[in-house]
């Protein structure tokens, strides 16, 4: 069902952008959209910029590539929960959208988010967004899971699985205890229901490939999960797997890119930028191999009808349980990470 | 009365110049950096963009005095101990059998294909071994497939898995260290104790073990030293089972950005390496 | 039990061990061969990831990256390794302490040492590139070259270098012609080792690589974060095949059998 | 081209204990045999070591040929040494190890081929030069070791216990073979042992060593003959040592008897004599006029041979005889008899 870009047109569209040929180095998650082989060639074709990434493994280790490499990178992944900091730090600068043909498209309350806009500036282009929910194997179940109490099914003990990340599973288990994620009073609900789920898990996984291999080795039989990873197990790897936003909520991620405060390459970054919040990017990126959904109103709404993004969470009432994650304070993480390496260790 | 530029001071100012180089090199980049790393573990914040730091010793207060890294500390003292251990029981014979069975002509392609698996690309390995280690995995497809055994529930995330995995990862170390040390030690030697009617195990214990010890001890060191500090062996094998100080170190770094923390947790556990090779290097010579 | 039924038994356990060296090597070459992407059983054989390696450009650039910085940090490694050895097996004051030195770069998680290089280097302003990796690869190789290639020394008669001095070879000479053939066995495991202490380096790479360069581990262990592909068992597997070959062929130009 | 050894005043301490060497004085005349006779740990290898370079000395001068050497590398003092455990080179063949001086030298190939023919010749090992050491047998292995020394010509050959490896039978014949080459080559020789019999058997000069210090150097016979104090006389080969009161021509015992001698040694309280010069006599035979006479209480007799040993006491002196094996009066233990021995067999003894 995918449509091959005409190449010729996109050059067409970004021949008046490109100020001069100028090396764009890109700092990502690998295999994350903006290192898609025909989306960097379509882009470098057409603007004459080459593309090169660098990638990174947990945000920290961003963090800590942009403090140890001023001017290195001219555009960088950062997750809105992110941004705050990374402007208060100086790490990125603010972001002036004019020339950028896709901005108007782009979902209005997703560009007024006020992390993407810190201090009053737009810091952070608002690019994919998606949920962290979880996924079951369609094989074992009757009927659909919708509630998070499914990890606590005493029949499903040791083969469920959660993600090896302390914020993550103590936001998780603030949802299952009824409580908003930004807002956590009752940090001993939260201990002892994870205290419940510790015998309940067969593994812990890290990454997509991790979770591709429980799965489909039957490790586990439902793990929570994030939507545009899922999307891509049912298309690029045809994983017979079911993603589900819970009853008691979902965990909300936005990512936004951003341009690094020393880059030499702003007008070449915003080209990039804008390349990458084009709909004709997304949809062959969905298409292909399956993406999180997009901020761009248009391109959301270019999707076949069938796509994964549209279903799950095109409906309404879906998006009504999703909750942005905010900026979480250094402490508090800390305090969590704590908590989570007792609960591992049996203490 | 001297002799003029004495031969001890010319020797002195050789032996100098030789260890120079590499000494250099590993201050410049591995002594000064930690050093830097130590200074790093008594502060409150990482001195980056901008945060305010204060000097204290609250890092190791927490490192030392916490239940939970007291506890993981020894659960990766003792791991590291379990590891080093099957590998001295394995690999010692096998280094003897190296260096004294093997006949010359096979022995250098031998010698070199225990090297081989070092080459290997870590993580590579590692996911090889979950392969292998899952239930109905390849190894419980053959145990069924060839005996009678039934294999209930899988080998993988559990406490065996991560030192089935650090064993493998280590024990070629102790087999050269070993097979170095006993090929040095002369035919000559073994046949005189044969001659006085020494057994086979008695020649091992009485010649070959006293002579090729330092050799292996050091193999363990070797050992024992990285595996304490493993974090992602026990990570990918461990399952839930798979927490150490090693990956709660590794956590201060990639999940939170608190990296004097992770200083001072790994100089704790530095620390407690170097005690345990200290108190073990008398029991080593006291037992050749 | 005869001396030939114990001779078997211990040519049994070599084999038992070299087995278990080389068990998920196997499956790992195996699973290069199998078309499933997530190993599934049954085994259906195919060149599938063997052609995605073919056009993954990315990943062949970074196997012969990590082969030549491997290769530099090899040959660095182990001159100044073997020369501290030979210094060191003469006994120098304070012995004991530069001994003990070699074991905090083992000892310390690599985590902490690549953070600590990089902080350092950043600071003093060499940066990143492939000039920092090999300079924090080759910082990690030399301790295991000095530990093998002191074993081996432990075992050299001194009167050997005495005798070749007092027949008239200066000091240069004597350790060429005398020592080093006999420290061959050692400097060559040294070399070995300092070459996989580099090629399998994930975190130092990771943290001293400049954007665009890259090396096989990290390319793995980043593939490995979405979705791995058994491509990279492929290029594993390659890269053993290789090595296999070029370790014979060492075995034969080195007869190690008979250097006592 | 060979050359004297001359040390002066040489010290080398290793730690607070004894000195290796203290204040050492000795000269190997050019072409000599110099036997360093002494007990394990009495620093005569350390001496060898000095002399070589691989030692360097606290203090004291080492002149080889005259030129002092203490500052010379052990490449340039142009000595050979062979080692106790021969040091031949393992990755070399036997023809290499002995030409390894001559390529250091930088020898043409022809020569040195010759060379090494040469020196296999003097040896009596021509023929061997292909094989590995470790094919050798200790025999011809101490020879390749020899014949790798004396290949490049040195001006001094230095040899360190060369014959301890060896079995007894044959440790004699290489004894004389050694003296043999060691005489054909000319060259100055110092050469290091423990066996008092190999150093009288071998040495022109033979010097004993203790704790560092060189007790007494001399002619073999003379030093056997006349021992300077009471150690050197029991170390090197057996003696009686009597103690007493210094008296005109000798001493007197504490049980009164009288020992006389005739070297001029007044005031010596210290005597030895040598078990081999005692003749022993029945009380009823007649004692030759001016010789010493003891008489003892026969303990033991040991026949072994060609001799035989007997220990006989007085009061509390242990004294000793040596007879050839069919003579000596037949006596059985607790006999009384006579010890008889000329004054110039007596030797005083100075401390």
């Amino acid at each position: 069902m995918t449509r091959r870009l005409a190449p010729v047109a996109v050059a067409l569209a970004f021949a008046a952008g490109s100020a001069g040929a100028a090396e764009i180095r890109v700092l990502n998650w690998k295999g994350y959209g903006t290192d898609e082989t025909w989306a960097v060639e379509a882009f470098e074709r057409s603007t004459g910029h080459t593309v090169v990434h660098d990638h990174f493994n947990s945000e920290q280790e961003m963090l800590t590539k942009l403090r140890t490499n001023p001017g290195a990178y001219d555009v960088v992944l950062i997750n809105s929960a992110y941004t705050r900091q990374a402007a208060e730090e100086g790490l990125i600068q603010p972001i002036d959208t004019a020339g950028m043909r896709n901005v108007d498209d782009l979902a209005p309350d997703m560009a007024t988010n006020e992390e993407l806009n810190a201090n009053g500036a737009l810091h952070g282009v608002p690019w994919v967004w998606g949920v962290t929910g979880f996924a079951y194997d369609r094989r074992e179940f009757e009927e659909a899971p919708t509630s998070l109490e499914v990890f606590w099914d005493p029949a499903l003990k040791g083969r469920v699985g959660w993600r090896d990340d302390a914020l993550e599973a103590v936001q998780f288990a603030a949802l299952a205890t009824g409580q908003s994620i930004n807002d956590i009073e009752d940090m001993q609900a939260v201990r002892d229901k994870l205290q419940a789920l510790m015998p309940q898990l067969a593994t812990l996984w890290s990454s997509e490939n991790d979770w591709n291999r429980f799965m489909a080795s039957g490790d586990f039989v439902v793990a929570t999960y994030w939507s545009g990873s899922a999307n891509r197990s049912r298309t690029n790897f045809g994983l017979p797997v079911e993603f589900v936003v819970p009853e008691e909520g979902a965990i909300g991620w936005l990512d936004g890119l951003s341009i690094p405060a020393g880059s030499e390459n702003v007008e070449a970054a915003k080209a990039f930028i804008d390349w990458m919040i084009d709909p004709r990017f997304y949809v062959q990126w969905d298409g292909e191999v399956g993406a999180p959904a997009s901020a761009n109103l248009e391109a959301a709404a270019a999707l076949g009808d069938q796509a994964f993004n549209r279903i799950v969470l095109g409906n309404p009432e879906a998006i009504e349980r999703i909750e942005i994650m905010g900026p979480v304070p250094e402490e508090t993480r800390r305090e969590y990470l704590e908590l989570w390496q007792e609960l591992k260790a049996g203490l | 009365m001297r002799p003029p530029p004495s031969l001890r001071a010319r020797e002195a100012r050789g032996t100098a110049a030789l260890l120079a180089p590499a000494y250099l090199w590993l201050t410049a980049a591995v002594f000064v950096p930690l050093a830097v790393m130590l200074g790093l573990s008594f502060l409150t914040e990482t001195p980056f963009g901008g945060r305010d730091w204060a000097v204290t010793l609250g890092q190791y207060e927490d490192a030392l005095g916490k239940p939970l890294y007291r506890e993981l500390l020894r659960r990766s003292l003792l791991l590291a101990g379990e590891v080093t251990l099957w590998c001295v029981v394995i690999g010692w014979p096998a280094a003897f059998v190296l260096a004294k069975v093997i006949g010359p002509r096979r022995r250098g392609a031998l010698f070199l294909l225990t090297i081989l698996p070092f080459w290997s690309n870590g993580l590579v390995r590692v996911f090889s071994w979950a392969i292998l280690l899952r239930g109905a995995g390849v190894i419980d497809w053959a145990v069924e497939g060839l005996t009678p055994l039934e294999v209930e529930g899988s080998l993988l995330f559990t406490r065996e898995a991560v030192v089935i995995g650090l064993v493998h990862a280590y024990l070629p170390y102790v087999v050269l260290t070993g097979y170095l040390s006993i090929s040095a030690i002369g035919d000559d030697l073994l046949e005189a104790a044969r001659s006085l009617g020494a057994s086979r195990w008695l020649v091992f214990l009485r010649v070959v073990a006293p002579l090729s010890l330092p050799g292996v001890a050091a193999g363990a060191a070797l050992v024992f030293v990285p595996v304490a500090g493993a974090f992602m062996e026990p990570r990918i094998l461990g399952g839930r089972e798979g927490t150490f100080l090693g990956t709660v170190i590794e956590d201060q770094f990639t999940a939170v950005f608190n990296w004097p923390f992770g200083a001072a947790l790994s100089f704790v556990l530095l620390a407690a390496v170097l005690a345990v090779l200290a108190v073990s290097a008398p029991a080593v010579r006291a037992a050749r | 039990m005869s001396g030939r039924g114990w001779r078997n038994a211990g040519r049994l356990w070599l084999g038992l061990v070299l087995l278990f060296l080389y068990l998920p090597i196997a499956v790992m070459a195996a699973m290069s061969l199998n078309a499933s992407p997530f190993y599934q059983l049954p085994f259906e054989f195919s060149w599938r990831w063997y052609d995605d390696l073919a056009g993954n450009r990315q990943l062949q650039r970074a196997a012969w990256t990590s082969i030549w910085i491997a290769l530099a940090t090899a040959a660095i490694a182990t001159a100044l390794g073997t020369a501290a050895a030979v210094a060191l097996h003469r006994g120098p004051r304070g012995r004991r302490v530069l001994e003990a030195l070699l074991f905090p770069p083992i000892a310390v998680p690599w985590l902490i040492t690549g953070t600590a290089m990089l902080v350092f280097f950043f600071l003093v302003g060499i940066g990143r590139g492939n000039g920092a990796v090999l300079v924090g690869h080759v910082a990690l190789a030399i301790p295991y070259v000095v530990l093998v290639v002191s074993a081996r020394l432990r075992a050299l008669d001194p009167a050997l270098e005495e005798a070749a001095r007092s027949l008239g070879a200066s000091r240069w000479t004597a350790f060429r012609r005398v020592t080093l053939p006999f420290l061959a066995p050692g400097v060559i495991a040294g070399a070995l080792f300092a070459f996989a202490v580099s090629f399998d380096q994930f975190v130092i790479s990771y943290f001293l690589q400049a954007p665009g360069q890259t090396t096989l581990p990290v390319e793995i262990y980043a593939a490995i974060r979405k979705g791995f592909t058994p491509e990279i068992n492929a290029v594993s597997t390659l890269v053993i095949g290789v090595s296999m070959a070029l370790l014979l062929l060492v075995a034969r130009l080195v007869r190690f059998g008979d250097l006592r | 081209m060979s050359a004297e050894i001359r040390l002066e005043g040489v010290s080398r301490r290793f730690g607070p204990g004894t000195p290796a060497a203290d204040a050492v004085d000795l000269v190997v005349p050019e072409g000599s045999f110099y036997g360093l006779l002494g007990p394990s740990g009495s620093g005569k290898t350390t001496l060898l070591r000095l002399v070589a370079g691989f030692e360097t000395a606290d203090a004291g001068r080492i002149l080889i040929g005259g030129a002092p050497a203490e500052a010379l590398p052990p490449e340039r003092r142009d000595l050979g040494v062979v080692f106790q455990s021969y040091a031949l080179f393992p990755n070399m063949s036997v023809a290499e190890n002995v030409g390894f001086g001559l390529r250091a030298r930088n020898l043409p190939r022809r020569e040195r081929r010759a060379r090494v023919e040469e020196a296999l010749a003097l040896v009596r090992l021509e023929g061997l030069g292909g094989r590995r050491p470790h094919a050798l047998s200790g025999g011809q292995r101490q020879r390749v070791a020899l014949a790798r020394a004396l290949a490049v010509r040195p001006r001094a050959l230095l040899l360190d216990e060369p014959l301890s490896a060896l079995d007894r039978a044959l440790r004699a014949e290489m004894q004389v073979e050694l003296r043999r080459i060691q005489r054909e080559a000319g060259v100055t020789t110092l050469f290091v042992t423990h066996d008092q019999e190999e150093a009288l058997t071998l040495s022109d000069r033979i010097g004993l060593l203790r704790d560092g210090r060189l007790v007494q150097e001399g002619p073999p016979r003379d030093v056997y003959r006349r021992p300077r104090t009471a150690w050197a006389a029991r170390f090197l080969g057996e003696a009686t040592v009597f103690e007493g009161t210094p008296a005109p021509g000798g001493l007197t015992l504490p049980d009164g008897a009288r020992i006389r001698w005739s070297d001029a040694a007044p005031g010596a309280a210290l005597a030895a004599i040598r078990p081999e010069d005692v003749t022993l006599l029945r009380p009823s035979d007649p004692v030759p006029d001016g010789w010493n006479a003891l008489d003892a209480e026969l303990e033991v007799s040991i026949f072994s041979g060609p001799t035989a040993t007997h220990r006989l006491r007085r009061g509390d002196l242990a004294l000793a005889a040596l007879t050839k094996g069919g003579e000596g009066p037949a006596a059985a233990p607790g006999d009384r008899l006579i010890l008889a021995w000329p004054p110039e067999r007596t030797a005083p003894l100075e401390g």
